[in-house]
């Protein structure tokens, strides 16, 4: 076993229902970055709570500096020098910084039961100038950004002096500065001799970061390969088990003549004079950094969070003072946060695809399942929501496919307009290639779209025309033909 | 092939779903039929038709209590003011019936709106206002307390010269066995809240809010509104429990009813609905409640000391609980 | 004349042979006397339903029935809701009592209205029922063995109004607003003051629900309120010892005059330290005695009459060391 | 340069966080002083020292049940069982001390034990087995509640023999205006309390549970052994507020405190702690008692007839939860 730090042999694990993994393969050398890529569900985070001790493996051998381990709990995974950047935030939202970095180590004084706050927060300064980080360890997690959360999350794992860590998507809330960031601690630990196991869906980063790639499907181990031998194509057929090509948006700003929705003059807390118009069958995009208030705009016009300006739809004005008003006017809103705003995760696929539309089943306020299931099941089926049934519920879906569930929901409900915040977040390539096709397809049917993404290629691929935000504010618009990153860049940093 | 897959796979999850659901049911009426089993060895007495009747009885007022507040918990509520709620909506029903002279259908209907009233306030200070349930329904439950005293003038108010006032709860329509009304009708609200729950919008959107209410609210759901209509059913419950409770006692009595609260959601806990909202379900409520009225009534009839009964049903609550906890895990 | 069969009650065989196997599997509370386990069968057994059991003067009633019961060999129950406000408690009890086929049954009616329907049945299975504590408005029980709280309450005033010199303001702590004997314990006195005493004002009326520290407080509340009260009234145990306590916290043992009712250890003690002038005392333990007296004496054809004043006694430092007043209070 | 603008609005937000925090005490604060000028105001007697006296003992034993069930509300837990259990704890004072005849600082020291056990057993079944906290401690409140009259035999246990036992709580050993052990005690544990939650380690996991439990668990604390370690602390307190209740009572009253545990929580809750966790500090719990107890002292002071000052104290509860609200949505 000459080298490996760490080697996983034929791990099995089976969920009630579900058969997540079956004897997967994994090693990982010292000092290298190793990509654990995979469709949405194919068992990678199973794999690695496994390996951190959340979830007991049901067959199979772990060997650790060539003794076989078996955590039990993430405690015994930190002690053995084994540590994990969750795909799901793990934060205690009502302690600062620093008390959520070092929970577990605080430093203490006498008796070893008192807290010593001021030295809790010299160790987190300093680990934030050690990693380059700016960020104030007195401050709530509640009062973060989820991107500022999420490199609270990484320093948390990196003050760790961790041998391994396992990094989870730890960018798909991250715009590029801080994946910049993120990418030169990457660096600065490989030459610490740390070892990386990082899994992302966003296959550019590969290249970028990987040392080697090893790629899963359908809890399966599929093949290892070095990273800089290797086509990415190759890896995407791997992962899908087909060819996938990624195009280039030409559409005619002509063909759309129609305005179905105008904002004028929006402002909130955080808005500034944001007016903008959405035309029927239009993708409009919106780009911007991590902040730029792209949520804030699409929550205020979906009535979630409370304005002032003025809101026309399909040439009427509309008051929409919370999200049923929004919902009755015909708009759809996808969230950021599936699992907070998105879904009832307790319910079953079925009952979350048609809870905005129950008034099409209900008559005299009763409610006709069967006709439910048969409609529930028509969309996922369409959107290839991997799922044993419409009647499983959607906590034990892996996470792109729960983000299907959503757009099923808005689909079922047949709204005009559709407001997607970062629709592919956390989703493989594959289903990305899926939900790109998919909007387009919505977009042709004669939806309008207002889609928000951190991700500069998709706004390309996808957007018939760009709007561009910076603090609150519209900072430039683009149509599809003029665009391309540098000019969106420019719009995204300039300021008012 | 893929939607095959999909298909194969949906129907034997299926059986397996259904079977586990009714696996828990199962386990929780096992432990009623246990209990029963146990008392009915202990003592000959207990099986006689009128402890029975007596025991069917018992439950009505709790049970009713019980079934309305099954709707809040599955939000993820909680209602402290079906205690004394009850008792404000009896005492009501005497007003209208005694003093003001009112027909009896009228003070029913009368009382039940009483609850029902009470409901929606709760609703509103929960849904509109934003005060978490536990103090809204508490704050709730001393305002009617001191209501009803109020209201009564502190002294019961008497049925006794309205004509038929006791059949409602004590009179019997069945043809068979005579078992009283007051227990028909707390079957009659199972259906009833059954049926709510589970085959209307009411029901749906009920677990939806507990499972997540801000998504259920960003799905387009008019979430404070249909929470105010969902503590107005429970509110409607708490009225017919009222009725029934005068009409059984044929009184309304301004003092009773403080305690029971915590009774009936023991009831529903025992039946399995979660605290934490999001699952539940009318018949665990039904055999919950029935295995507190069983418990109580098998503890008396074996004579058991009454302190001692108190330290048994405290046990058994965290039994079963603790059971149901290990079948959930289990699933 | 323990070993009487004849109970009047028509299927008498099976049902003694059923109440032996419950008396068996409960030994603990009944009073039992299995020295010779065959003749227990022959053994009556008198269900007493209480108003409460956890105070000291339920459990004083307790014990008196207890020494009846071993005197005439007879089996008994004994139990009672938490509080004088559970009606339907009680309610529920009588029924599992009824349920138990008793040869007779003590009962001591929170609300006599309310168990009417009960007591009917009672009357049907040709169940004597003998009542005991407060009157129950209905010609069904025997007999009815009882103080008159009324006039106990109207012999405090009396007694209150000599102590202070027929003038100044006196004040109320009373531990029931809804309950019977809460209410004429309150009436008595305050009508008694009002007609008999016109220099005498009632200044304060407050509940405190028997609870000791509730009463401690709110008395204290009181003297704050109305710093030249002469005179504090505890209408039971709980609430005089409250106002002995709120006296003594606030030293004003000098000034304020109090009498109080019930009794127990502390009340006892206060009246001989001169806190506490004088309280009423029921005697509980002779209520209880007599109850099961005359359930035996019914079971026997005996003639009893219609009512049985247990009567009540003022005492003080004067007379607490007499053997009349030992008998009735307890420590 | 997005970097330097990150960092300027995490310093303006600290400074309106810390502003904003200090004026919700403030405003906490706030409705205790308008209380307090109101009644003042309304009853000359109200501002006297020895009604403030009054109010400060009568806060006692509220207050610290209230100081330790803050810890478990922050959790995200509640303790229903803090009213019984303080009960019990007493009761098993009474037990050492004048049963067991152990010296009375043992009995002290026994009855907090007594008050960690039952914490612990509640935390156990929280913790290790999973069942939820409303439910477990709502089953301990009826063991609790039986056990203190089984043991104490359902009588009290005086401790009228037990030389000092009495000046625990109503002796002074403060040089100036004599205030009572019981407050100062009181006062104590609010210190102790406030250490803990916020200088300690046992604190920072007990805002770090209640913020994510799932969270903190994944960082590898031991939940379940912190949570029983606070659940043993809140029962300390318990244990604490029932040496005091036995000894402001001079006796252990096993039929006491049902219901304190409803009082206790809305003193957390108006306190500003938030019932869904990770939220709290025991100032406000302090404040919130206080404001509780005001309320009661000032409503009786005026003579406001009992039935009122239940409503208006609900009132005020969902008032003052409904601004804390307000507040909370303004930060
Ligand atoms: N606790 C669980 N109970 C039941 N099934 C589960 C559970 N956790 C995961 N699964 C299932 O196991 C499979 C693997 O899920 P996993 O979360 O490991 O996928 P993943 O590769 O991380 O996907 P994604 O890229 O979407 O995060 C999925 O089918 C998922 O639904
Ligand atoms: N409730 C709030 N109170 C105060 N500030 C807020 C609130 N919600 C958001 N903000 C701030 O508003 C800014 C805009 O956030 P928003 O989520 O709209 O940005 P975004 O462009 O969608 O970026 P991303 O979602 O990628 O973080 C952020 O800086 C955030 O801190
Ligand atoms: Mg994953
Ligand atoms: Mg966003």
């Amino acid at each position: 076993m000459s080298g490996k730090i760490l080697e996983m042999k034929n791990i099995s694990k089976t969920f009630p229902g579900v058969k997540a993994l079956s004897n997967v393969l994994l090693d990982l050398y010292p000092g290298e970055v190793l990509a654990l890529i995979g469709e949405n569900g194919a068992g990678k985070s199973t794999l690695m709570k496994i390996l951190t001790g959340i979830y007991q493996k049901d067959a199979g051998h772990i060997f650790y500096n060539n003794q076989e381990i078996a955590p039990t709990n993430p405690k015994e995974a930190q002690e053995l020098g084994i540590n994990i950047i969750h795909q799901e935030l793990n934060l205690m939202p009502d302690l600062t910084v620093a008390e959520n970095i070092f929970i577990g180590r605080e430093p203490r004084d006498f008796l070893n039961f008192f807290l010593n706050n001021k030295e809790l927060n010299q160790k987190a300064e300093a680990l934030f100038e050690r990693l380059n980080i700016k960020l104030n360890p007195r401050t709530k997690i509640s009062k973060l950004t989820v991107a500022k959360q999420q490199m609270v999350e990484i320093a948390k794992a990196l003050s760790f002096n961790a041998k391994v860590l396992i990094m989870d998507e730890p960018t798909a809330a991250l715009t590029d500065k801080e994946i910049n960031t993120l990418f030169n601690i990457i660096n600065w630990l490989k030459n610490e001799g740390v070892s990386i196991i990082y899994i992302s869906h966003r296959m550019e980063e590969l290249k970028r970061i990987s040392d080697r790639i090893t790629v899963m499907r359908d809890g399966e181990y599929i093949d290892t390969l070095p990273t800089e031998t290797t086509e990415m194509k190759q890896v995407v057929s791997l992962m899908v088990g087909r060819e996938i090509k990624i195009e280039q948006k030409t559409s005619n700003p002509d063909t759309f003549t129609e305005t179905i929705l105008e904002v004028n003059n929006l402002n909130n807390h955080y808005l500034k004079d944001v007016s903008f118009h959405l035309r029927k069958g239009e993708i409009l995009g919106f780009a911007g950094l991590v902040g730029a208030g792209r949520t804030e705009v699409a929550r205020a016009i979906f009535g979630a969070d409370s304005f002032t300006g003025e809101i026309i739809i399909n040439g009427s004005k509309v008051s929409i003072k919370q999200p049923v008003d929004a919902v009755n006017h015909g708009i759809g809103y996808l969230s950021e946060d599936r699992k907070r705003y998105g879904l009832m995760l307790d319910m079953t696929v079925k009952e979350n695809i048609a809870i905005s539309s129950l008034s099409k089943y209900t008559m005299a306020s009763f409610v006709k399942p069967s006709n439910i299931k048969k409609d529930a099941e028509e969309y996922s089926t369409k959107l290839k929501v991997k799922t044993p049934s419409v009647n499983q519920r959607v906590k034990l879906l892996s996470g792109g496919n729960q983000q299907k569930v959503v757009i099923a929901k808005w689909l079922l409900k047949n709204s005009d307009i559709l407001i997607f915040d970062e629709p592919t977040r956390g989703i493989d390539v594959g289903a990305k290639q899926e939900i790109y096709e998919l909007l387009e397809s919505l977009a042709k049917e004669g939806k309008s779209i207002m889609m928000i993404s951190s991700e500069l290629p998709e706004v390309l691929r996808l957007s018939d025309r760009i709007m561009v935000m910076n603090e609150g504010r519209i900072t430039g618009e683009l149509l599809s033909k003029d665009a391309d990153q540098k000019r969106i860049m420019e719009l995204a940093t300039k300021h008012y | 092939m893929s939607v095959t897959l999909i298909s194969t796979k949906t129907e034997s999850n299926k059986k397996i779903l259904s079977s586990t659901e009714a696996l828990q049911q199962i386990l929780a009426f096992a432990s009623l039929i246990i209990l029963i089993i146990f008392f009915s060895l202990a003592s000959e007495n207990f099986l006689s038709w009128s402890n029975i009747e007596g025991i069917l009885l018992s439950t009505t007022v709790i049970g009713i209590l019980a079934l309305g507040t099954t709707f809040v918990i599955i939000t993820g509520g909680i209602d402290l003011s079906i205690g004394t709620g009850m008792t404000l909506t009896s005492v009501m029903t005497g007003v209208f019936i005694v003093f003001l002279g009112l027909p009896v259908i009228m003070g029913i209907i009368g009382g039940i709106l009483m609850g029902a009233l009470i409901g929606f306030i709760s609703g509103f200070s929960v849904s509109v206002l934003k005060i978490p349930p536990f103090i809204a329904t508490l704050a709730m439950m001393m305002i009617a307390e001191g209501l009803s005293l109020v209201i009564s003038g502190a002294s019961p108010i008497y049925f006794s010269d309205v004509e038929g006032f006791n059949l409602i709860a004590l009179g019997s329509i069945s043809p068979v066995l005579s078992i009283p009304n007051a227990v028909l009708i707390f079957f009659l609200m199972v259906i009833i809240g059954w049926i709510l729950l589970s085959k209307t919008i009411v029901g749906r959107y009920t677990f939806s809010i507990g499972s997540n209410e801000e998504a259920t609210r960003l799905s387009g759901i008019n979430v404070k509104k249909w929470k105010m209509i969902i503590y107005t059913i429970a509110g409607c419950f708490t009225g017919v429990a009222g009725v029934i409770m005068a009409s059984r006692l044929n009184s309304a009595q301004p003092s009773l009813g403080m305690g029971y609260e915590l009774e009936a959601i023991a009831a529903v806990v025992i039946g399995g609905t979660s605290l934490s909202g999001g699952k539940g379900s009318l018949i665990g409520t039904l055999i919950g409640a029935l295995i507190m009225s069983v418990l109580t009534n098998g503890l008396r009839i074996m004579s058991i000391p009454q302190e001692w009964q108190t330290v048994v049903i405290g046990l058994v609550i965290l039994l079963a609980v603790y059971f149901d906890m290990l079948r959930k895990k289990g699933e | 004349g323990g070993d009487s069969t004849e109970t009047g009650s028509n299927d008498s065989g099976s049902d003694n042979t059923q109440n032996e196997e419950n008396n068996e599997s409960s030994g603990e509370s009944a009073t039992t006397d299995n020295e010779d386990g065959e003749t227990s069968e022959d053994k009556p057994y008198v269900a007493i339903i209480s108003k409460g059991f956890q105070h000291q003067f339920w459990q004083a009633v307790q014990r008196g029935a207890e020494k009846a019961a071993e005197e005439f060999n007879v089996e008994i129950t004994f139990e009672g809701p938490d509080n004088e406000s559970q009606v339907d408690k009680q309610i529920e009890m009588l029924q599992t009592a009824l349920d138990k086929n008793p040869d007779a049954i003590g009962f001591a009616a929170l609300d006599s209205q309310a168990a009417a329907p009960l007591l009917e049945n009672a009357k049907e299975k040709d169940i004597p029922v003998i009542a005991f504590d407060s009157g129950v408005n209905s010609d069904i029980p025997v007999t009815t063995a009882s103080t008159d709280n009324y006039a106990a309450a109207a012999e405090a005033a009396h007694k209150m109004a000599e102590l202070i010199g027929e003038e100044g303001k006196v004040a109320l702590v009373v531990h029931d607003q809804v309950s019977v004997t809460g209410v004429q314990r309150r009436d008595g006195f305050i009508e008694t003051m009002e007609k008999e005493y016109p220099n005498i004002e009632i200044a304060d009326t407050q509940y405190g629900g028997g609870d000791h520290l509730e009463s401690t407080n709110l008395a204290k509340a009181m003297m704050q309120a109305h710093p030249d009260l002469a005179g504090i009234y505890g209408t039971n145990e709980g609430s005089a010892i409250g106002v002995v306590n709120a006296v003594r916290e606030l030293g004003k043992e000098s000034e304020v005059t109090i009498v109080g009712f019930d009794s127990g250890k502390q009340q006892i003690d206060a009246i001989k330290d001169g806190v506490m002038a004088g309280a009423i005392t029921q005697n509980p333990e002779g209520i209880g005695y007599e109850t099961v007296k005359a359930a035996v004496d019914t079971l026997n054809g005996k003639e009893v009459p219609e009512t049985i004043d247990t009567g009540f006694y003022w005492y003080d430092a004067d007379n607490i060391d007499s053997e009349e007043i030992q008998a009735a209070i307890y420590e």
